[in-house]
């Protein structure tokens, strides 16, 4: 078979379709680690801004984990919060500026270990904010620990021999509990294990930020992200063992969305 | 004259938050830091500002931390057990350089360590006023917001149940103070990708394209703008010094018991002086140290085990001449200043001391006594 | 020289009711004051001790009074909480039916007023407190009768607004007696005396 | 060619984009290889300037993006040309 020469762009007349990186990306490199699905989540989310013409109009808080470091990366305005906090910080930017599309990037265990608190109330008060929840069902970031979203059987640095419901207690699923809550307008659960799923989670990323800037409550974006290193897998096999644990207990799709009625976002 | 008001502590210290353009308040309700955030929900709405009752003092810090980034003037409040419980954020704060105050209406004078020590990681100071009754208080609630936004720091505002419950008829006059220059650093939101958007965060990494100048770098920044601060900033006020050979340290409310107390002594001829820090960080040790030079006798007055003696140990020299008139005092109920805050306690305690007599111990006011 | 009270009784009295409205009065006429109460029996039928201090100058005195030189007895239950605090030569105003046995009077000024026979007069035996104010007004001229009735209006929950003109009608009440007695005027407040030339 | 690649379906007759691939900042986690729909990437058999493989492209790329969608580390760039390569008449020349 023949290898093409691809690291140069073509000399035939071309259109170049797709850049490297969003342009809210300031720059490509970055250290997480191979296979990561946190990287490909920024991206989508950063894209949907661009389209949403937020650019100018946004503020994102993040929570501690491996996507923290997409601060320095990030061209938004952008802080760094305490761990579990964001929807609360979230919650006084708001309310200071109500026209701008405020933001949270938080992790499994920064949302639902450390933050469950937060997310609720700000879920329970209708903030018209943005939540992201990055899941992977671990801390990446110490080296892959057990979460309060791990799911049964998981094996983490602290389960060793799997996440036991009776010894180690039961998974929170989080965008479960908040689909029931009035305060949150849109719930969703995509994940980025592949194209197709990637594109449908961008379209649901477009809601979870048009949803709470029409004033229809908090949104939370839950999004299954590879952590092959906190998994203990090799990184092409990411993908399937996330579906395989992660993707049988949380399901796809939007669980809530008091926006449809009013949706003029029509599939494109 | 400006039409007084006859207001309590509480609801002072909030219309001047007010007046000083305050426009965020989150809080949890916990005695007697009560009535504050009850002020704060009822007047904020009307000044187009904002009080959430947050579901925990974490939550409120926080929020508050997060209304203070995007540029408006921002308080939380509670009283010491609340702030216990924010010190992680209020360390925050001081390190990603985001101007908030803290009011802590205290349930004693226990809050000293808390307050100049920080509880939080790290290595900050938190400006600390304690004023001394409600017209200080007023006064004060105007100097922590602008110092918080002066120099980006949190500032703890301690006041206790006596001052917020203490009603005075005040015009809540508005000190003048230096225009500060606007907040260009806020995160308004505006600057995505223009290549020059904004970042607050504690370890100074700033973006990809400007990269900050690291942890250690920007550490080290803050500790020497703390250094500026405690240069700049330490208030107190003192009387009788001069000529004094026992000079009665104390702050807060307890400050005004003791200068009461001095002035009635030295009428009655006692070479005596009262020296109150106004800022508990910065202390104002230089001050502390003058004023002491020719005092045989510096006694300590706090209603706690002993806190502040730590400062004045380090302002002056010769221990010897350094000691503790106070002592924890509450009431009944645990959470108000207890017998020991009294003029007449107080008088008895300095001429004891002045004689070379052990400490008068209170009587025993155990729970009942006042019921 | 500032002029301070206490005044004590049984919580339900009106004891915090009238510390507020005389230090409301004496704002209407751009003193100075501070007022505060006494907490741990708030509730009905417990103690209720409350401090007013008047001035024509901020006020300096501690917000917890070490000592006073006025006093209003609503009841003789919990006395001991003020009489010893007490200057000597104090002035007193004591219910004359409930109040009746104040303990170690000897060597301050006590008036007897029949603050409860007065209120009833008016047609509420609750705005015994409100008589009361007003002899105090009309014995030491500490502020105006006419303030302390706009501070007594101004005070009232619009719950219970009804019971402005009974109330005024008592702080009346109080204010005659005190003129029939032939005691207008007789104890002066401190910041009176200072603006009479000697 | 690895294994892998063996056992997958003859190149498409029809070329109709192609990526440039940054393959110095690729950390060789093989997610494009199964996410690309005519399965014209493969991974190389030695190791870039990090020492991790990386994909390689064969002729029948439609541009479609999918490698871009789920590439971690933002190493492809996408192009559609404007007018597609019959691989069939495809000489050396005319490739890119």
């Amino acid at each position: 078979m023949r290898a093409i020469d691809t690291s140069l762009p073509p000399q035939r007349p071309a259109t170049k379709t797709a850049e490297f990186k969003p342009s809210l990306l300031l720059k490509e490199d970055h250290h997480l680690c191979a296979g990561c699905g946190e990287p490909v989540a920024i991206r989508l989310i950063l894209e949907v801004i661009e389209e949403l013409e937020l650019t100018q109009n946004n503020v994102c808080i993040l929570g501690h984990g491996c996507y923290g470091s997409f601060i320095m990366l990030m061209d938004v305005d952008s802080t760094l919060c305490l761990h579990g906090r964001a929807p609360a910080v979230a919650t006084g930017m708001k309310r200071m500026r109500p026209g701008v599309a405020i933001w949270t990037l938080q992790g499994d265990g920064d949302m639902t270990s450390e933050g469950l608190a937060e997310i609720m109330q700000t879920a329970a008060r209708g903030e018209d904010v943005t939540c992201f929840m990055l899941n992977n069902g671990v801390f990446g970031d110490t080296g892959g620990q057990m979460t309060a979203s791990s799911v049964i059987g998981q094996r983490t640095k602290n389960t060793i021999e799997g996440r036991d419901a009776g010894y180690h207690g039961n998974p929170i699923q989080l965008a479960e509990i908040l689909s029931q809550m009035p305060g949150a307008g849109y719930v969703a659960r995509g994940s980025v294990h592949n194209a197709a799923s990637i594109n449908a989670t961008r379209k649901m990323i477009r809601k979870a930020f048009q949803r709470p800037m029409d004033g229809h409550g908090l949104a939370l974006m839950e999004i299954l992200t590879m952590c092959p290193t906190g998994w203990f897998v090799p990184p092409g096999e990411g993908a399937e063992y996330m579906m395989e644990s992660l993707g049988k207990v949380y399901g796809l799709g939007e669980l809530k969305d008091a926006g449809a009625a009013s949706d003029d976002d029509s599939d494109d | 004259m400006t039409e007084m008001r006859l207001l309590d502590g509480s609801e002072a210290i909030v219309e001047a938050a007010l007046l000083a353009g305050a426009r965020f308040f989150a809080g949890y309700p916990m005695a007697p830091a009560t009535e504050l955030l009850e002020h704060m929900a009822a007047k904020l709405p009307r000044v187009d500002g904002v009080c959430i009752n947050a579901d925990s003092e974490l939550q409120a810090v926080n929020m508050a931390l997060g209304a203070a980034q995007v540029g408006a003037r921002a308080a939380t409040g509670s009283c010491g057990q609340g702030l216990a419980l924010m010190q992680e954020a209020i360390a925050e704060a001081a390190l990603n350089e985001t101007p908030l105050v803290i009011f802590n209406i205290a349930r004693n004078q226990q809050d000293y360590f808390q307050a100049t020590r920080g509880g939080g990681w790290g290595d900050y100071r938190t400006v600390t006023f304690a004023p001394k009754d409600l017209h200080e208080a007023v006064e004060h609630t105007h100097l922590a917001f602008h110092v918080a936004d002066k120099y980006r720091v949190p500032v703890i505002f301690m006041a206790d149940n006596l001052i917020a419950r203490t009603q005075m008829g005040t015009a809540l006059p508005v000190p003048e103070l230096e225009t500060l220059p606007p907040k260009d650093w806020a995160l308004d939101g505006t600057m995505g990708g223009t290549g020059a958007s904004r970042w607050i965060w504690t370890f100074g990494g700033g973006k990809a394209n400007r990269p900050g100048v690291g942890p250690d770098g920007y550490w080290r920044q803050i500790a020497d703008k703390f250094d500026r601060i405690a240069k700049a900033e330490a208030r107190h006020e003192q009387g009788f010094c001069d000529d004094a050979e026992c000079v009665v340290v104390a702050f807060g409310s307890g400050g005004k018991f003791v200068e009461h107390v001095v002035r009635e002594l030295r009428a009655e001829g006692h070479k005596i002086g009262f020296f109150r820090p106004v800022t508990l960080w910065p202390f104002p040790s230089e001050a502390l140290e003058a004023a002491t030079e020719n005092a045989s006798n510096i006694l300590v007055f706090e209603l706690n085990a002993g806190q502040m003696i730590d400062d004045v140990r380090l302002a002056v020299e010769g221990r010897d001449r350094i000691k503790p008139i106070g002592g924890i005092s509450f009431d009944d109920s645990g959470l108000n200043i207890g017998p020991l805050m009294d003029a007449r306690v107080i008088r008895t305690r300095i001429l004891d001391q002045l004689a070379g007599k052990p400490l008068t111990e209170l009587p025993y006011t155990g729970m009942g006594a006042y019921l | 020289m500032e002029l301070d009270l206490f005044v004590s009784g049984i919580g339900g009295q009106g004891v915090q009711l009238i510390g507020k409205t005389i230090a409301l009065a004496a704002l209407r006429e751009d003193r100075h004051v501070m007022f505060s109460g006494e907490f741990g029996g708030h509730m009905r039928g417990g103690s209720s001790v409350v401090t007013v201090v008047i001035g024509p100058d901020p006020v300096r005195a501690l917000p917890n009074l070490p000592s006073a030189g006025t006093a209003i007895a609503m009841s003789h239950s919990f006395w001991e909480k003020v009489g010893p605090r007490l200057r000597p030569g104090s002035l007193i105003l004591a219910e004359e039916t409930i109040a009746d046995a104040l303990p170690d009077t000897e060597g301050h000024i006590l008036v007897r007023v029949p603050a409860l026979a007065l209120g009833t007069r008016a047609g509420n035996r609750l705005s015994a407190s409100m008589a009361m104010m007003g002899a105090f007004s009309e014995l030491t001229g500490a502020i105006g009768l006419q303030s302390l009735e706009e501070a007594m209006t101004e005070q009232l929950p619009p719950y219970r607004k009804q019971h402005a003109g009974t109330n005024a009608s008592a702080i009346a009440l109080g204010a005659e007696h005190i003129r029939a007695e032939g005691l207008s005027g007789r104890h002066p407040a401190p910041y009176l005396a200072e603006s009479i030339p000697a | 060619m690895t294994a892998r690649t063996e056992d997958k379906a003859p190149a498409r007759a029809v070329t109709r984009g192609t990526v440039v691939i940054d393959i110095d900042r690729c950390k060789g986690c093989e997610l494009c290889i199964p996410a690309c729909p005519p399965q014209v990437l493969t991974m190389s058999t030695e190791g870039n300037s990090l020492g991790y493989l990386y994909p390689i492209l064969e002729p029948g790329c439609t541009g479609c993006t999918a490698c871009l969608q789920v590439c971690p580390d933002f190493v492809f760039e996408i192009y559609r040309y404007d007018d597609p390569i019959d691989e069939t008449t495809a000489t050396e020349e005319t490739i890119r």
